[in-house]
């Protein structure tokens, strides 16, 4: 019951945010904020109580939705979902905040937007009916797409077109994939259902299996994204509002991460490790081509969006490893990846309030005038070059170490991908922070709320590098696929 | 030679069938399109009486009268709409008829 | 009996269409037109269908084509149309149309012939046959016509009436 | 005592100054900079004689677990046993004389209190680096040094010649460090730890000598190690990365970490001695770099320059001993090594502020009588550097390395040649800055003389040069063997092969007068016959190779060639993203398709019933076709 | 005939008199209000004998009609569409022309049409709803009749329509020729009965797919659905849209079933192709399309293609996914074009995309009414759309139609893209200057239909359940 508490708190609070927007700016803040903070709540009060708990499912919760397709509304939570979902509240409270100032048009309904976005992502975490899945799935696009059509920058409906199209795509296959599936298991069974966990071990061919896992790899290979269904991506995370992009980032991204890892190898074990070496390669390519692409890029918000490109290879490398180490990594890399991201962005963001552009020529010897938000930027952006000490640095070497298992090539190829990370990284430093500065005029370095904010993320990033054991406890208690 | 009846009929049916639709297709003028579809209407009335006296039923011929009775009513219609048109168009050229498109 | 009178009705109507269609004058066409649908009424009559033979005769030839003939009086389409239909009926423009209705016909005679049914005699179906018919389990479809005949009176009611002058804004708009 | 307080302290210290920020005011940054290290260096002292009175028994202490997940373990551990000892003091006491040279050097910077919080940070993260007790902690240090000395060497940012010194030193670092990250993966699979001793006991069991993967995972860790200490082929980075302030370039490039490779190497030398072919590429490695480093620092202009290849140069000495076996060898030359250069630069920053920020050798001179002190500490320092016998600390510890070179088990004839004639470049290199600075005409006004702040720590360090030599003194001259003996229960003996007294008189006697002798031609060369010798520099040929060698054989040139343009290149091309082309083309491609299909919407009705026509004509043909054919 | 017929065809019985009385009523009477408010009243009576009918199902009328759960259902489903594009009438035509009364019993006779053919199982029954249909729509169509476009639109129509026409008789001509029959089980029994399908019968059927792809817009008989959209009174557009198409649906889905149409693979290839067909070129057609009625028109096309794919897949959950999908799509185009109606003013249709630039910031309740339509039609959840695309694809799963699925999903992804170009559109914010010259009528009755439309439309995308045994219900009889 609590789970469903979790959806509908943020669905009531997104029609009240927008009630209330209409009359009150403040008050419609306040309400996605608390709602936020009150999910935020329950989800670490669920932490604490099962820090300990070996059991696998700490919550179950089944309704009979369309019982003439055996679709239920069942939701679940293990570990793996609890993290996320924690991650989820954490960046969308976050998100809340960095909006505070940025959006001053059409607050209600943003805010309605955007706690539906989470709304739609809380119900991705923790659904275990494939078609109940599939809804969620959806139901997040459209008020993504809103947050970037309505309240991104300049080139906002192409980005938003392409980011729904995209993903749309991916979702029609998986919707193939599920039914498949879904008749597969009629054929053997006589049942019909969409439940996880009667659909576990459902024996097929292996031609049929190969092809349904594909549906739902593509599905999540585009939101990952994985090269080469990656060009969304920039755009999406350059036009879109701060917010956007870190939920996009932060979250969106991680629905894909989660796909694979709760359906993609549970469902379909042996073609899963079939198609191993074809998703470690387009993961090892995610890393080395985003991390190019990022290399190259001189508007600030797509520099960090291909970084995300290339950070998510990791996942996907990781994921296919099969094995446990690769498998914490590829979890810890999900969060880590959504606080340094999102922090990224965050930055990104608050330079835009104040310089009014993206374009990294158009930066520079920033420091002078900003040396905290410098500083937070250095320590983010070695984050995401994977500096030990700071989070990265432990997902990625677990998900490193851990691949190496499976494949000495494709390890060492990610390897290398970090010193292009490093090169992209301090390309950012170099260009915004770092070099003369032309700009005569002072500007304000961060406020209090935006303080709050950063050292809120750098809080969690340090924990994560030094103390990652609850997480790694946590997404210890799930199965997960050893060949 | 001897014909099958009933297929000797069909294929007049169907000869004529034919020659309205080139008809309909060559013709720009309205009223001759209009024409050319009740010689294919005809036609097909023509290929229901084949039909009927094939099987010895009457419900080819009862069709036959429907035929004959929608075809008056589209006559009808049209003529009363190809009228309307001329007054707005000063023409019967049914290419004048194409300000929708794309 | 059959056999010669038949080619003949079917030859005066087949000719009889591809001078309809082949006119540039649209009374000629006309015409010609009811002389063909007269040739049809003699190959239903051969058919064993006098009834229909008559309502060809009365309903088409008569009521129809004679609507179409007043139809065009009332306009008075004369030579100025015909000569527009002489320049519109180009080669270039019919040729290809023509083709294609050729490949039709030719595959609905190919698909015609592919049948084979036992020959059987033309039955006669005699009017009263059609009546008990037409009165007895095809009633509802009798009533029916009444709606289809009601809609096209409505219709044609509606649309043929005369517009009154005061021009109507659309019209306004679309002149400006 | 803990040991985890050593880096703990200058931890707490960096992040207090980084939060505090502007509310310190200058003293508070130096008292909290300067006396976190010197309060570490002093636990290091009190700690290290502890460990002697335990009869040297490594102390090991786990501060908290750090990671564990499926089979893999690691924690905080730190470790002080015998070779860590040797590195904390030097890091720690060095450290503390440079933090308190650069409270006086650095006294007119506006961002007085970053500066320190870097240092801080470097100094915390040196100390994890050689306590760590694992690769998994050492490599949190490892790391932790490259980004302060990125951050130091970019410390003034707003040229951006200096960023762009400091990323290349991070990343040219940085690919090292990819070797050895692979090294940790295949050592945690053969092995299952990567605790240091749990390795290095379990390697034995593992691998047999020589085997092919023990080899591997030797080179890849010499791969990091050569990042780290700019050796041959990744030791570009190091002269750029001068750009720092002085004592930056005297703490991190000079004596602590770049000698984070001898560190490494000589920490895992077990497996080292596993894979012997790993080691004599480790040898040839620092003997070729040690002559490179040594021609190219013979033609530079810029007083740090010279310095920076001179670093190289004698960590490729130290390379040589590690090659060679002679793991005390490297260290002790680490160890005095690090006190001379670091005086060196110490003393040249005295210069380059004395003349106002010149760093050209050419526009000094004459300084001898302006800068007395610095002058003899600066010719302390050259002293040692260029191994002048019998009384500096250079010349005990590179005269080792040039004897064992030969006779160790590892050495070999021409590993010897290679570093008689570094010694004759040393002399050469070293006194030509030396006579270029002090003697000759005045070219530059003194601007200032240095304060007691800078110049305490240069006369305890030229001291150091000195008088530390004299804790190892070869068979020749008396024997001492104080400090091998103390690293004895880590690094394990020489071998040595060639065990004549005769040769090694030789050895010693040959590296002497080249010593000498380099120092001789630096005297002709530059006090005696600067025209005769112009002359002969003029030259086109020589001219060329003037040239060649000061840009450091051209490496950065064939790297630019072979890695840094390309990858620049295609990335630029490809800024719009090849693949998303694709998808656009897609996209022009459904658009093309709606411009054809929306022709075919004329509006003109004949064309409307053609394609009913078409249609009925396609409807009966695909039955046609599928009946009949 | 009985009184169990006359209570079972009520609903027809109903409409039939009240087009009569209508009739009679303008001759005596010309008034708007009370015309309309008597065509609502017809209506409401209409619907409500439906109700007393259920008792008697299934209740064949031979030779000609049969009423069963299937024809119930879907009488009661183009009752409701006609009743409420009734609704949605009176504003627009109040506006617009000068006699507005033939226009309703125009409609009702169309409605007629529309229920004739549904619960026809004859070929008499067939061709004489479809022309009732079919000479009432030529009135309707043209109904503005001052306006340029309702008179192309009409003649278009009315051509194409008889030339379709003739095409079907010819065909139906044929198959009777040699069958013997004209009612549909007769025809499938002597089909069994030999055991094969003669070519000639063959050929009758392929000419009367014409017709009936001609009625539902399919390629490539579908050239004149944007034009006749565009050129018609929005109501009539919706009634096209829906009633129009949908009954004809109806009446393919009773012919092939009656003819057991799965067992002659050549059908199904034709349609295949059809249906593939219709989806790409309804798609492509709509990519960049400015004018709204042209884009519901194309993406009508698109849509009887998708419908197609669940009548292929064959299998029993093909048959209830097309009917899902046939009530989710006339809720939803019946709300498009309502937000159409209600948004065009006296002056105007608000036909382009222009006009509705922005439109969230001015009607926010209409955007988003506007809105959840457009994302039924692309398939997008908390829909009843959603439901039925989810439909259709479980279909055609079941039926291992990968082929033709995958069409389907293209599709959709090039589907959505003007969709949600649309909806982008709403909510982009205008530019000054940019002011669209509509102004909105805004009629409650039409805004009250739309909120109850949507309320539809978004409780059979949340709980479709109950719908869903009801189709599972009715569809058992066809088994």
């Amino acid at each position: 019951m609590i789970l469903l508490v979790l959806i509908l708190v943020l669905f009531g609070a997104a029609l009240l945010s927008w009630v209330a927007g209409v009359k009150s700016h403040a008050a419609s803040r306040w309400i996605a904020l608390c709602s936020l903070l009150v999910n935020l709540g329950i989800i670490t009060g669920i932490w604490l109580e099962h820090t300990h708990s070996n059991s696998r499912w700490w919550y179950q919760f089944r309704m009979d939705w369309v019982p003439h397709f055996g679709i239920s509304l069942h939701l679940a939570m293990d570990g793996l979902s609890m993290l996320m979902l924690a991650l989820t509240f954490f960046l969308g409270a976050l998100a809340v905040l960095i909006s505070w100032k940025e959006i001053q048009n059409r607050v209600g309904f943003f805010h309605f937007n955007l706690l539906f976005v989470l709304c739609g992502i809380t119900g991705v975490f923790l659904t275990m009916d494939l078609f109940l899945f599939y809804f969620f799935w959806e139901m997040m696009l459209i008020p993504m797409y809103f947050l970037i059509g309505i309240w991104g920058h300049e080139h906002r409906e192409y980005a938003a077109n392409k980011f729904f199209l995209f993903t749309q795509a991916g979702g029609l296959l998986m919707l193939l994939a599920i039914l498949g599936l879904y008749f597969v298991h009629k054929a053997n069974t006589n049942v019909y259902t969409f439940n996880y966990f009667e659909l576990l071990n459902t024996p097929m061919t292996p031609f049929m299996e190969r092809w349904l896992m594909l549906g739902f790899l593509i599905a999540f290979l585009v939101k990952l994204p994985a090269v080469p269904f990656h060009t969304w991506l920039p755009d999406a995370h350059t036009e879109a509002p701060t917010a956007g992009s870190v939920v996009l980032a932060g979250l969106l991204l991680k629905t894909g991460a989660y796909g694979i890892l709760r359906f993609v190898l549970p469902l379909f074990p042996i073609a899963a490790a079939d198609i191993a070496p074809v998703a470690m390669l387009l993961g090892v390519a995610g890393i080395l081509y985003g991390g190019m692409l990022a290399y190259a890029q001189t508007d600030l918000k797509r520099l960090i969006a291909y970084t995300s490109v290339s950070h998510m290879g990791f996942v996907l490398l990781g994921a296919f490893a099969f094995n446990e180490i690769a498998y914490q990594g590829v979890v810890m890399q999900m969060i880590t990846h959504g606080i340094s991201t999102g922090a990224l962005f965050i930055i990104a963001g608050a330079l835009y309030e104040r310089i009014h552009t993206r374009n990294l020529r158009q930066m520079g010897g920033l420091w002078l005038r900003l040396p905290m938000m410098g500083s937070a930027a250095m320590i983010f952006v070695m984050a995401s070059l994977g500096l030990p000490g700071l989070g990265n640095f432990v997902a990625e070497f677990l998900v490193l170490l851990g691949s190496w298992q499976a494949s000495h090539v494709f390890t060492i190829l990610a390897t290398i991908g970090l010193v292009v990370a490093t090169a992209y990284s301090l390309r950012i430093m170099q260009k915004v922070f770092f070099g003369p500065c032309d700009r005569q005029y002072a500007m304000p370095d961060l406020n209090g709320r935006e303080l709050v904010i950063i050292i809120a993320l750098v809080i969690v990033i340090c924990w994560l590098g030094f103390h990652p054991q609850p997480v790694l406890n946590t997404s210890q208690n799930i199965d997960y696929v050893i060949r | 030679m001897i014909v099958h009846p009933t297929t000797a009929g069909m294929l007049l049916a169907g000869v004529l069938f034919v020659l309205g639709l080139i008809s309909i297709l060559v013709r720009r003028d309205i009223i001759f399109m209009l024409l050319s579809v009740e010689i294919m209407l005809n036609a097909a009335g023509l290929a229901f009486v084949v039909a009927s006296s094939h099987w010895g039923t009457a419900d080819g011929q009862v069709m036959f009268i429907f035929i004959l009775a929608m075809a008056a009513a589209e006559v009808s219609v049209g003529l009363a709409l190809i009228l309307q048109l001329y007054h707005q168009l000063k023409t019967l050229d049914s290419d004048e008829a194409a300000k929708m498109n794309g | 009996m059959m056999g010669t009178a038949f080619y003949i009705a079917a030859f005066i109507a087949i000719l009889a269409t591809v001078m309809v269609i082949t006119r540039y004058n649209i009374m000629h066409a006309l015409l010609y037109l009811v002389v063909s649908l007269l040739a049809v009424a003699v190959v239903l009559y051969l058919y064993g269908a006098p009834f229909m033979a008559a309502l060809e005769v009365i309903v088409y030839a008569g009521a129809i084509m004679v609507l179409l003939i007043f139809f065009v009086m009332m306009l008075n389409l004369g030579k100025e149309s015909a000569a527009q239909e002489k320049l519109w009926l180009k080669p270039r423009i019919w040729i290809f149309p023509s083709l294609l209705c050729i490949i039709l016909l030719g595959e609905l005679v190919f698909l015609v012939l592919q049948n084979h049914q036992p020959v059987s005699e033309v039955k006669m179906v005699n009017p009263k046959e059609v009546g008990i018919a037409l009165f007895g389990p095809y009633i509802m479809a009798v009533e029916l016509t009444g709606m289809l005949l009601m809609a096209g009176i409505v219709g044609a009611y509606h649309l043929g009436r005369q517009k009154e002058k005061t021009l109507h804004r659309f019209l306004e708009n679309d002149q400006s | 005592m803990f040991p985890a307080l050593i880096p703990l302290i200058p931890f707490i210290s960096a992040l207090l100054l980084m939060a505090g920020w502007k509310r310190f005011s200058r003293i508070g940054v130096t008292v909290t900079g300067c006396g976190s290290i010197g309060l570490a260096a002093v636990i290091a002292i009190i700690i290290a004689m502890q460990f002697s009175a335990n009869g040297e028994q490594a102390i090991v202490q786990h501060a908290g677990n750090w990671l564990e997940a499926g089979g893999f373990k690691t924690g905080f551990d730190f470790r002080m046993d015998a070779l860590s000892v040797v590195f904390v003091l030097v890091i720690t006491i060095v450290g503390f004389l440079i933090h308190v040279y650069a409270s006086g050097y650095m006294h007119d910077e506006p961002d007085y209190a970053r500066f320190f919080a870097c240092m801080n940070l470097f100094v915390g993260a040196m100390l994890t680096l050689v306590m760590a007790d694992n690769l998994l902690l050492l490599y949190l240090g490892w790391e932790g040094v490259g980004l302060c000395s990125y951050l130091l060497i970019g410390f003034w940012y707003k040229d951006p010649a200096n960023g762009y010194a400091a990323r290349k030193a991070f990343i040219v670092t940085r690919v090292g460090d990819t070797a050895m990250a692979i090294a940790l993966f295949m050592l945690f699979q053969y092995t299952g730890t990567l605790s240091i001793p749990g390795i290095l006991e379990n390697s034995t069991h593992v691998w047999s000598v020589n085997d092919g993967m023990i080899t591997v995972i030797a080179l890849l860790l010499l791969g990091g190690a050569v990042g780290k200490s700019a050796q041959l082929p990744l030791q570009i980075w190091l002269p750029d990365a001068m750009a720092g302030p002085t004592p930056v370039s005297a703490l991190i490039h000079a004596a602590t970490m770049v000698t984070a490779g001898v560190y490494l190497i000589a920490r895992t030398h077990t497996l080292f001695e596993l894979a012997p072919a790993a080691q004599t590429i480790t040898a040839v490695i620092g003997a070729v770099t040690l002559i490179l480093a040594g021609f190219s620092a013979l033609v530079q202009t810029d007083i740090k320059r010279v310095l920076a290849y001179s670093t190289v140069s004698q960590i490729g000495y130290m390379f040589l001993a590690l090659g060679c076996g002679a793991w005390s060898a490297a260290v002790f030359h680490f160890v005095t090594h690090a006190f001379f250069k670091a005086l060196l630069f110490m003393a040249a920053g005295a210069i380059i502020v004395a003349l106002h920020h010149e760093q050209d050798m050419f526009k000094m001179g004459g300084l001898k009588n302006r800068l007395r002190g610095v002058y003899w500490v600066f010719l302390i320092g050259c002293a040692s550097l260029a191994a002048i016998p019998f009384v500096t600390a250079g010349f005990y510890s590179k005269d080792q390395i040039i004897w064992l070179s030969w006779s160790a088990a590892g050495g070999h004839v021409g590993l010897w040649l290679a570093a008689l004639l570094g010694a004759l470049l040393t002399g050469m290199y070293t006194f030509r800055m030396f006579f270029l600075v002090f003697y000759g005409e005045e070219k530059t006004k003194v601007h200032h003389q240095p304060g007691n702040s800078m110049m305490i720590p240069l006369y305890i360090l030229a001291v150091l040069s000195t008088v530390a030599g004299f804790i190892e003194l070869p068979h020749t001259m008396g024997h001492v063997t104080l400090f091998s003996n103390w690293l004895q229960p880590v690094l394990p003996a020489v071998s040595v092969l060639h065990e004549s007294l005769a040769m090694e008189w030789t050895s010693q006697a040959l590296s002497a007068l080249l010593a000498l002798s380099g120092i001789g031609l630096a005297y002709a060369w530059v006090v005696k016959h600067p025209k005769g010798m112009s002359d002969f520099l003029e030259m086109p040929a020589i001219m060329w190779l003037r040239g060649y060698w000061s840009r450091g054989w051209d490496f950065d040139e064939l790297y630019n060639v072979l890695l840094v343009r390309p990858f620049v290149y295609l990335s630029r091309i490809n800024r719009r993203d090849l693949i998303d082309t694709l998808y656009t083309g897609l996209g022009a491609f459904m658009e093309w398709c709606h411009n054809v299909l929306a022709r075919t919407q004329s509006g003109l009705l004949r064309w409307y019933i053609l394609s009913v026509v078409l249609g009925a004509v396609a409807i009966l043909s695909v039955l046609i076709w599928r009946i009949y054919l | 005939m009985s009184f169990a017929d006359f209570l079972s065809l009520g609903p027809l019985i109903t409409l039939c008199a009240a087009a009569v009385v209508a009739m009679l009523l303008v001759a005596a009477w010309r008034n708007h209000r009370i015309v309309y408010s008597f065509s609502l009243i017809a209506f409401g009576m209409a619907m409500a004998a439906v109700i007393p009918a259920i008792k008697y199902i299934p209740h064949p009328v031979p030779p000609l009609l049969v009423i069963d759960e299937f024809s119930l259902f879907n009488s009661g489903l183009i009752l409701v569409s006609g009743f409420i594009i009734l609704l949605l009438s009176f504003n627009y035509f109040e506006e617009r022309e000068e006699r507005k009364e033939e226009y309703y019993i125009l409609l009702l006779l169309a409605t007629i049409g529309a229920l004739v053919l549904v619960v026809s199982r004859h070929f008499m029954s067939l061709f004489l709803g479809l022309e009732i249909l079919s000479i009432s729509l030529y009135g309707l169509i043209a109904y503005l009749r001052a306006r340029e476009r309702s008179d192309e639109a009409g003649i278009k129509y009315l051509m194409l329509a008889a030339l379709s026409s003739a095409f079907l008789l010819f065909g139906m001509a044929l198959v009777y020729a040699f069958t013997g029959h004209m009612d549909f089980p007769g025809i499938g029994a002597a089909l069994r009965e030999a055991g094969y399908l003669p070519v000639s019968v063959m050929a009758g059927f392929g000419l009367m797919l014409i017709g009936v792809g001609f009625k539902l817009g399919i390629v490539p008989f579908h050239m004149w659905a944007p034009d006749i959209y565009e050129g018609a009174p929005l109501p009539v557009a919706a009634f096209i849209a829906t009633v129009s198409k949908g009954a004809m649906l109806v009446l393919l889905i009773r012919f092939y079933q009656d003819i057991h149409g799965n067992d002659y693979p050549m059908l199904w290839w034709i349609v295949a192709i059809i249906a593939v067909a219709s989806m790409f070129a309804g798609n492509w057609l709509a990519l960049t399309q400015q004018n709204i009625k042209r884009i519901l028109a194309y993406s009508s096309i698109a849509h009887m293609g998708y419908i197609l794919v669940a009548f292929l897949s064959g299998v029993q959950t093909g048959l209830e996914a097309l009917a899902f999908y046939l009530v989710a799509y006339f809720i939803t185009s019946i709300g498009a074009f309502g937000v159409v109606i209600v948004m065009s003013s006296s002056l105007q249709d608000a036909e382009t995309i222009a006009d509705y630039r922005g439109l969230f910031w001015r009607y926010p309740w209409v955007a988003t009414v506007f809105t959840a339509m457009l994302l039924s039609l692309a398939g997008i959840p908390l829909t009843a759309g959603f439901i039925g695309k989810f439909y259709v694809v479980l279909a055609g799963v079941d039926g291992h139609q990968w082929f033709l699925l995958f069409m389907l999903v293209i599709n959709s992804v090039i589907g959505l893209y003007y969709y949600i170009r649309l909806v982008a559109a709403m909510f982009a914010v205008p530019a000054k200057g940019q002011q669209t010259t509509v102004v909105p009528a805004l009629p409650m009755a039409g805004n009250i239909t739309l909120g109850i439309l949507t309320i539809l439309l978004i409780g059979l995308g949340v709980y479709p359940t109950a719908m869903m045994a009801l189709i599972q219900q009715m569809m058992r009889i066809l088994v």
